[in-house]
């Protein structure tokens, strides 16, 4: 029983050491802002989240405590992360952070400029 | 086991290490906010890898408290970086 | 057991509490920060006589025993220094209401004079070193809301310097706490000295007895650790100057004399010799100014400098008639320098100046103001039987009594300047041809801001002349500075 | 400019009040387990701060009607108080009291004057901070 | 490991002086903030690393690592929080007054003789 | 008890003199006045048949028993003397003022006051055989004739001679305090007779000289000796009255008596008479040489006092020789401290009558310019025939009272000769020359002053005021003195016996016990003798050089104005502590923090430092040192990283966030470190301080680009680095030394069991320590405060204050 309890620790763990080291690959090369905001919110919450889940299950299987605590960060970190990074995304872009030269779609540009128009803001 | 953690804590750590260099390069300051929240992140598999090494279900607590941080972060900086203030007296104006 | 012991400390603290409440009410503030005083003073005065007839008294928070919890230790001289701040803050917060302003008096004025004298009783009375660290950190705190209180320019600018000295010595004053308790593990004041005398005194100690002297020594402005005090002091307005003046530089003096009569004793010979050049060294220090500035409040401040120099150079004798020059002359101090203040701030108020230049032919306009400022200033000099004589006297003879004859005679010495300095003000201010008066001066207001400096002033003659009466009670003060095991025995007994 | 952030602010309200129940879990465990009223407090601040941020300061302050100085005072009160209630039995001042009780549905737990301190430290706490952040944003 | 910590916390020092010994007022108070980490870290190493668990009850744990210091840290950052928030509102509200954030521009008041 | 009353009665009575003045305008106040001091000499004349059998009388009155300090009224043949010195003139100065003050125009009630306070104040000096109050009433004394000379305050000159005499009077008597200590200390008292009593054990410490030297200064500073005198002319803008009183009869003649009370203690030390008796003769010269410089009748007056009390100085000093000689009593030295006191007496009276009659001339004439003087004597011939009579006193011309003590006071010199101790032998013979040109001049400069004023054509004319003979009232108080001058030299033996002689035996009781067996005749001729040739040749040489005077005067001249004392004095008050201290202060109080912190820090970690080191404490063990683990090894260097992004960052964000990072590895230090409270604490802390950061940076300017002098640069790095390794330093050796185990223990045997909680550090927060969290948190709530303050109260918009 503890051996397929680590077992399944160890894999978990290790799929979201995976997640988190090509995410952190993806911050370090990726051209541009919004790509890398990519990788930092999409690839490590899953990393993260797998991880916990291996903390979770450590303790849950093997040490027989179960903790509320990690399943409500797991919860919390589900909703809360996409969520982050798409605002500061979205901010960036509001404050003038440039896309890379390579983008090939850009649908929030002529929103951005109906909605100062609206506004009257130059 | 426990040979598979620490490797685990190395290889997060040096995660950490890529991450402040791009705090470090920037080149804009949404660059090192994203590395920061990620920062967070890496910082929560730690804590929680950590916890497993020194068997101690104590630090846990912490894993939820920097997942709401490092949100709350997020946001404030992103607000700060569109609007250069992070609180705004009255959104209706 | 006497829970008794807290009152002065729990007193103001409670009706600070309660005068958050009722913010923009002025005459619900002041009514009840003077009845917190008063209550206050009532429960110092009982406790000084009770210390004086049973002895030390302590208490032992939450019932712990004494190294473990944090223990309260009212002796002479805590007993001694808290009833003055409480006497002193009723005067100024009394002369406070004529000149603090209502506006200032709307932001929590009250509460910040409430909250300081707390943390100044709080320092006074703690048996705990790192508790000391918190109840500087609650005077500290509550200094800063005053000094900015009001957000005029020179307030904005000057307490940076202020505030960013104590940040670091509080910062130094932690890892110092750290050191000791790496060393010895304990942090009880009584545990301390008595761990202390057991480790044969190693070097470590020494240093980290060094350590403590200049951390306090930067609140007590000491040299070389004086220079953010003359600007920073000059920021705030006159009732604030007044109580900073009066009580902040001597919270550290007293966390100094403590330390080095209680547990710093392993290494006389060192420590204590370099608490006496660098008393010396301040004296000067403080002299130079004194003498250099023609404004009345850099006159003034300076000699807040000097007066720290000649305490500790009472306290580093290490002899009882030293110890017992050094408190009264440290209560001296306190009383005189809050007088002087606010008779600056009188002084200030009717010519609308502080340039000495400026000034002059007061004594035709305004002759009480000048007699009172003049005894004020002999007493600041020591001109007996004025209050600042006898504490000078046996700093003096314990000096020569330790074999300090030269240092000693320097302290003489240093009465002409302060004497000079203070003298000057006299001078410049009140003889000669008129100066500027400032045309708005409501004779009223003069008055009410003269009626509680004149009785200070009163209280600080009564002080000289009586000294008599005072001397059992400073007796008490200096055998148990002298004698540390009273302290330590009262403590460790459990407070039963 | 004005744009609307109706992510952001969806998102808030769910994550207010898991935060805020967050708070207070910390702050009751704290006696046994990390946490306390100190790091309640602040989490609890948090919160609100997030309110403010994904909002702005009017629309919280009418959601949340509070002084935030006379929190600190009540705090400071309740915490003071608990401390003094020795006083009046006789024993030396911040003495607590606590007992185990069995309690119907939590079962076997201690009562604790010490926890009426920490719940003081708590509303000081979160006072403090909300004064803070709430008059500089308030600054012009 | 304490070695190494002492040699941290003099470095962190190092750091906050010279940070504080700048003229620009933010730096100095970012200088402040890494002088109590400097602190902090410091009283926790003087409390030594020994022992095996958290301060915390547990059930067969003996082994706990000393309390004290990590009490005393807690009181320490606490304080220190509320010292930094109040010297970031000064420097703002003296920048709002004065328009300058530099300290040798923020110096003066010696103009008194 | 009334007689230690009686000392405080003029304080007393200055209490009403306000009273007085505004309430009884039409009498002048001097009136009420007058009272207290002839009161007070009809009193203390009872005393004389007492003294003068050479008995005491003691009074005393407890102030601070504790410590032994008690007011004491001590009379015996020496405080009585000048007991009644002080009241009986006193009485005529007030007389004198009555007239000489209007009673209109002048602040009388502040005049009377002062001068009453002075009278106890000088009373209590001579009657104190407590030391510490005699102390008190020397700095009394002080202060009265500070406010007196200060009484004109709205002349610059009067706030300058103020200032000046209380600078160099008070300065002496400190140190003479310092000096009372150290005695008081060898002989465990302070009583003055008792230490007397142990005089020779006093003798045997090595503080002893050091104890006579402090009292000396205070005592010369008093009585203006060189080069203390220079107050004196200064002090001249007093009020004549006051001067007349004051610096002519009784303040100055305080040091005089501390001398003579102190003499039986320190006679025994060569240093006390070569200092006395060097000093005086010198003053002595220096005064009469300079007062025919002056053109002042006051100024000349003022040189002349300071000339005469070095005379009597100088005598004491020669009298103290006697402790040295065997058989004394019947030496030539006897004269000596016979004759100092005699003197005192005669000047007191020929001094103060011309005092007055410089007053009057003032008065009358509108100045006191010696230059503009002259002629007077037919429009004033009562003040001509005083004058005349004090000057010629003061000359040493017979028949007045200056004659007799004059020879004596030659006679005292020239014994010094024969005296072979302390190399007197050698340079002794000195003393006869030197106090014989001394006199020399003395009978010019008497001359001068009496001559210049009254006689010749004058100008009477261009003088202020048309010149008139003064009021009767007016000329009683001089010509009672003058009758005195006379009166003295016909009948010295009555005045010796009843008063000289027990002051004699006060001051020289090692030679006598009885007044009686003080064996000396006051004659006015004792046939021809070196001291008749003396004075002769004094009055011969004098009268030459009197009528020549003009010719020799320019002498004066060839002095260098720069290297006067009193321009020392000058420079010492107003450009040293003036303008140079202003000139160092503000060379390093520059207002600059970064330059007050790198000093201070620089300062701080020296001094630790080299402590550590001098006591040899740096020690370094890794015994007990916990392991190193590869992922801590990292954590250190992600914090090394953070911190130096910190430091050099070139944006304000780059910056906090480097510091958010720093401040988040701290939490995982404390995770490592097992410490779960501090990390969470730690988070949610740092989150809050960026988030604060961040909302005062919205207002705060950017990063500036530092641009300094490498000179300060250097010295940044200099004490950062200084400090750094002072924490370092420090740190190891107080890591290696864990003398005493940790109190830590009892915490974790009693959490569960005593405190009912399970989370040990959370336990000593709010139970153990709970009184540091209630604190803790009230400086959050204070900080709360202020910054609510700070931000919503704005007085700088109003520009009010107060």
């Amino acid at each position: 029983m503890t051996i397929l309890a680590n077992i399944l620790v160890v894999f978990f763990i290790a799929a979201g050491l995976v997640f988190i080291v090509v995410s952190a690959i993806g911050l370090l090369r990726l051209p541009d802002l919004y790509t890398r905001a990519h990788a930092a919110s999409k690839s490590s919450t899953l990393g993260v989240m797998c991880i916990l889940l291996g903390v979770f299950l450590h303790f849950w299987l093997i040490r027989d405590h179960f903790n509320p605590t990690i399943l409500l960060g797991i919860l919390f970190l589900f909703i809360t992360s996409p969520v982050g990074g798409h605002i500061m995304s979205r901010s960036s872009y509001i404050a003038g952070v440039k896309p890379w030269s390579g983008t090939v779609r850009d649908d929030l540009k002529p929103e951005i400029e109906r909605m100062k128009k609206e506004q009257k803001i130059k | 086991m426990t040979y598979f953690l620490w490797a685990a804590i190395v290889i997060v750590v040096l995660t950490m290490v890529a991450l402040l260099y791009r705090i470090v390069k920037g080149p804009t300051p949404s660059d090192r906010v994203v590395a920061l929240d990620t920062i967070g992140v890496a910082l929560i598999c730690l804590v929680g890898l950590l916890s497993v090494v020194v068997d101690s279900s104590f630090f846990l607590e912490i894993i939820l408290l920097l997942a709401i941080l490092s949100f709350v972060g997020t946001i404030a900086f992103s607000k700060f970086i569109e609007k250069g203030d992070i609180i705004t007296r009255d959104d209706s104006r | 057991m006497n829970n008794f012991l807290l009152l002065p400390i729990l007193i103001p603290f409670f009706f600070g509490m309660i005068l958050m409440f009722g913010q923009k009410k002025i005459s619900y503030q002041r009514i009840t920060t003077l009845l917190g005083l008063f209550l206050s003073i009532l429960c110092a005065a009982a406790l000084v006589m009770n210390v004086h007839e049973n002895g030390p008294q302590t208490v032992t928070l939450g019932s712990w025993p004494a190294p473990f919890g944090i223990t309260m230790v009212s002796d002479m001289v805590s007993a001694i220094l808290v009833l003055t701040t409480l006497v002193l803050t009723f005067f100024i917060v009394w002369y406070g209401f004529e000149s603090i302003g209502k506006e200032r008096e709307q932001f929590f004025y009250y509460p910040g004079v409430l909250f300081i004298i707390t943390g100044v009783n709080g320092a006074f009375t703690t048996g705990d070193i790192f508790n000391l660290f918190v109840f500087f950190e609650v005077l500290l705190m509550a200094s800063y809301l005053l000094i900015v209180l009001g957000g005029e320019k020179v307030q904005l600018r000057e307490p940076i310097k202020y505030i960013l000295i104590n940040v670091l010595s509080s910062a130094f004053f932690v890892i110092t706490v750290a050191f000791l308790y790496s060393v010895v593990g304990t942090l009880s004041m009584a545990d301390i000295s008595l761990k202390i005398a057991e480790v044969n005194q190693p070097g470590i100690l020494t240093v980290i007895a060094v350590l403590f002297l200049l951390v306090f020594g930067m609140k007590a402005a000491i040299f070389p650790l004086y220079f953010w005090l003359p600007s920073a002091y000059s920021a705030p307005p006159i009732p604030v100057l007044a109580l900073f003046g009066a009580l902040l530089t001597k919270v550290g003096v007293y966390a100094i004399t403590r330390t080095y009569t209680l547990f710093f004793t392993h290494d006389i010979s060192f420590t204590h010799n370099l608490l006496l050049v660098l008393s010396i060294l301040t004296i000067i220090a403080g002299s130079i100014g004194a003498l250099a500035y023609f404004d009345v409040k850099q006159i003034i401040i300076y000699n807040i400098v000097i007066a720290v120099g000649v305490i500790l150079f009472g306290v580093a004798q290490m002899n009882e008639v030293a110890l017992k020059g050094a408190m009264l002359y440290l209560v001296h101090d306190m009383i005189i320098k809050a007088a002087l203040f606010m008779l600056i701030g009188i002084i200030i108020y009717v010519t609308g100046t502080t340039n000495l230049r400026k000034m002059g032919g007061l004594m035709k306009t305004y002759p009480a103001l000048g007699w009172f400022y003049l005894i004020a200033a002999l007493g600041l000099a020591g001109v007996p039987p004025l209050s600042g004589f006898i504490g000078k006297l046996l700093i003096v003879q314990g000096g020569f009594e330790a074999g300090n004859i030269w240092s000693s005679i320097f302290i003489l010495a240093s009465s002409i300047v302060v004497l000079l300095s203070v003298i000057r003000i006299f001078i410049y201010a009140f003889w000669g041809q008129q100066g500027v008066l400032n045309e708005a001066v409501q004779k009223a207001k003069y008055n009410r801001l003269f009626v509680p400096t004149m009785i200070l002033v009163v209280v600080s003659i009564f002080y000289g002349v009586g000294t008599e009466w005072f001397m059992p009670f400073m007796d008490d003060a200096a055998k148990i500075l002298n004698d540390p095991s009273i302290y330590t025995d009262e403590v460790m007994k459990g407070g039963e | 400019m004005k744009i609307n952030n109706v992510i952001l602010q969806f998102t808030a309200k769910i994550v207010f009040f898991m935060i805020f129940f967050y708070a207070v879990h910390i702050f009751f465990a704290g006696h046994y387990t990390p946490g306390g009223g100190f790091v309640g407090g602040l989490v609890t601040a948090s919160a609100i701060v997030l309110l403010i941020i994904a909002f702005d300061l009017k629309t919280v302050q009418s959601i949340l009607p509070i002084n935030y100085i006379y929190l600190i005072a009540s705090g400071l009160l309740l915490a003071l108080g608990t401390a003094g209630i020795a006083m009046f039995t006789g024993k030396p001042f911040f003495t607590h009291f606590f007992d185990y009780f069995n309690l119907p549905i939590l079962g076997k737990t201690s009562l604790h004057t010490a926890a009426l301190f920490d719940l003081g430290v708590y509303l000081v706490v979160v006072g403090v901070t909300m004064t803070i952040i709430q008059t500089i944003g308030e600054d012009e | 490991m304490e070695i190494i910590m002492a040699f941290v916390c003099g470095f962190l020092f190092m750091a906050a002086i010279y940070l504080i010994l700048s003229r620009s007022l933010l730096r100095i108070i970012i200088g402040t903030g890494l002088l109590s980490h400097g602190a902090h870290l410091l009283i926790l190493t003087m409390g030594s690393f020994k022992g095996s668990a958290p301060p915390v009850l547990t059930e067969g744990v003996t082994d706990f690592v000393d309390p004290l210091p990590q009490a005393l840290i807690l009181t320490a950052i606490v304080i220190s929080f509320g010292v930094t928030a109040f010297f970031l509102v000064l420097a703002y509200r003296a920048y709002q007054e004065l328009k300058t954030d530099d300290m040798t521009e923020l110096k003066g008041s010696d103009d008194i003789e | 008890m009334f007689q230690v009353l009686c000392i405080f009665i003029p304080l007393i009575a200055a209490l009403f003199m306000p009273f007085f003045f505004k309430k009884v305008r039409s009498i002048h106040t001097g009136w009420f006045v007058l009272v207290v001091p002839i009161f007070l000499a009809s009193y203390y004349a009872t005393f004389i048949p007492i003294t003068s059998k050479g008995d005491s009388v003691i009074a005393q009155l407890h102030w601070i028993p504790s410590l032994g300090i008690s007011f004491v009224s001590y009379l015996d043949g020496l405080s009585l003397l000048f007991s009644i010195l002080i009241t009986g003139i006193g009485a005529l100065v007030v007389l004198y003022s009555i007239f000489y003050l209007n009673r209109t125009k002048e602040q009388l009630h502040n005049f009377y006051i002062y001068l009453l306070m002075f009278m106890s104040a000088m009373l209590g000096v001579v009657q104190s055989d407590n030391m510490m109050t005699l102390y008190l009433f020397w700095e009394l004394t002080s202060i009265s004739s500070f406010l007196l000379i200060g009484y004109w305050f709205n002349r610059d000159k009067s706030r300058f001679g103020a200032l000046k005499s209380m600078m160099i009077t008070v300065a002496g008597g400190m140190l003479m305090l310092g000096g009372f200590v150290l005695l008081a200390l060898m002989g465990d008292t302070f009583s003055i007779r008792e230490l007397i009593a142990q005089a020779p054990e006093l003798a045997a410490n090595d503080l002893f000289v050091l104890a006579l030297i402090l009292i000396l200064l205070g005592a010369f500073t008093k009585s203006a000796q060189f080069p203390f005198y220079i107050w004196l002319p200064d002090a001249m803008e007093a009020p004549t009255p006051v001067s007349a009183y004051l610096h002519s009869a009784t303040m100055v003649k305080a040091g005089i008596y501390l001398v003579a009370r102190f003499t039986p203690i320190f006679a025994q030390s060569e240093v006390w008479i070569w200092l006395v008796a060097g000093i005086g003769l010198l003053t002595l010269f220096w005064g009469s040489f300079f007062a025919v410089k002056q053109t002042d009748l006051k100024g000349i007056l003022a040189f002349s006092t300071v000339s005469q009390l070095g005379l009597i100085m100088s005598l004491l000093g020669v009298g103290a020789i006697a402790f040295h000689v065997e058989g004394a009593a019947d030496s030539a030295f006897k004269y000596a401290t016979f004759a100092a006191i005699f003197h005192l007496i005669n000047h007191a009276t020929f001094k103060g009558s011309l005092f007055m009659i410089a007053g009057i001339v003032d008065h009358e004439t509108g100045t006191r310019d010696i230059r503009k003087l002259g002629g007077l004597m037919s429009i004033m011939p009562v003040s001509f025939t005083v004058a005349l009579i004090g000057s010629f006193s003061m000359a040493g011309i017979p028949p007045f009272n200056g004659f007799l003590s004059k020879e004596m006071f030659l006679t005292a010199m020239l014994s010094i000769a024969e005296f072979d101790l302390f190399n007197f032998a050698t340079w002794g013979i000195l003393f006869p020359i030197i106090a014989w040109i001394a006199s020399v001049f003395t009978f010019i400069y008497s001359l001068y002053f009496v001559f210049r004023t009254f006689t010749g054509k004058g100008n009477i004319a261009q003088l202020p005021h048309k010149p008139h003979e003064a009021p009767m009232g007016m000329l009683i108080s001089p010509v009672i003195l003058a009758v005195l001058v006379v009166g003295i030299f016909f009948i010295p033996n009555i005045v010796a016996d009843l008063f000289i002689k027990p002051a004699v035996i006060a001051i020289q009781p090692f030679l006598y016990t009885h007044p009686e067996q003080v064996d000396i005749h006051i004659s006015a001729w004792h046939g021809v003798n070196t001291e008749l040739l003396m004075t002769l040749g004094i009055f011969a040489i004098g009268f030459v050089l009197f009528l020549t005077l003009s010719k020799w005067q320019k002498i004066y001249n060839a002095f260098p104005a720069k290297l006067t004392l009193n321009n020392l004095y000058d420079f010492i008050i107003y450009e040293l502590s003036g303008n140079w201290m202003y000139r160092l202060s503000s060379s390093y109080m520059t207002g600059s923090n970064r330059r007050y912190l790198g000093l201070m820090f620089g300062a701080f970690s020296l001094i630790v430092i080299g402590t550590l080191f001098s006591k040899d404490a740096f020690y370094v063990t890794f015994e007990g040192a916990s392991p190193v683990h590869l992922h801590q090894v990292i954590l250190i260097i992600v914090l090394v990283i953070g911190t130096i992004t910190t430091v050099f960052a070139k944006s304000r964000i780059t910056s906090i966030v480097a510091l958010g990072a720093v401040g988040y590895t701290v939490s995982l230090f404390f995770v490592l470190f097992k410490a779960p409270d501090l990390a969470l604490t730690q988070l949610v802390i740092e989150t809050i301080s960026v988030a604060l950061f961040l909302l005062a940076f919205y207002h705060l300017p950017k990063f500036k680009k530092e641009q300094e002098r490498n000179r300060f640069k250097f010295g940044r790095a200099l004490v950062s680095f200084a400090v750094g390794a002072m924490v370092t330093l420090v740190a190891l050796s107080a890591h290696s030394q864990k003398l005493v185990p940790s109190i830590a223990e009892y915490y974790k045997e009693t959490v569960y069991s005593l405190a009912g909680g399970g989370n040990i550090v959370n336990v000593i927060l709010v139970d153990y320590r709970g009184f540091d969290t209630l604190f803790e948190i009230t400086v959050l709530a204070i900080a709360g405060m202020a910054i609510y303050g700070m931000i919503k109260l704005r007085l700088s918009r109003k520009g009010g204050k107060l």
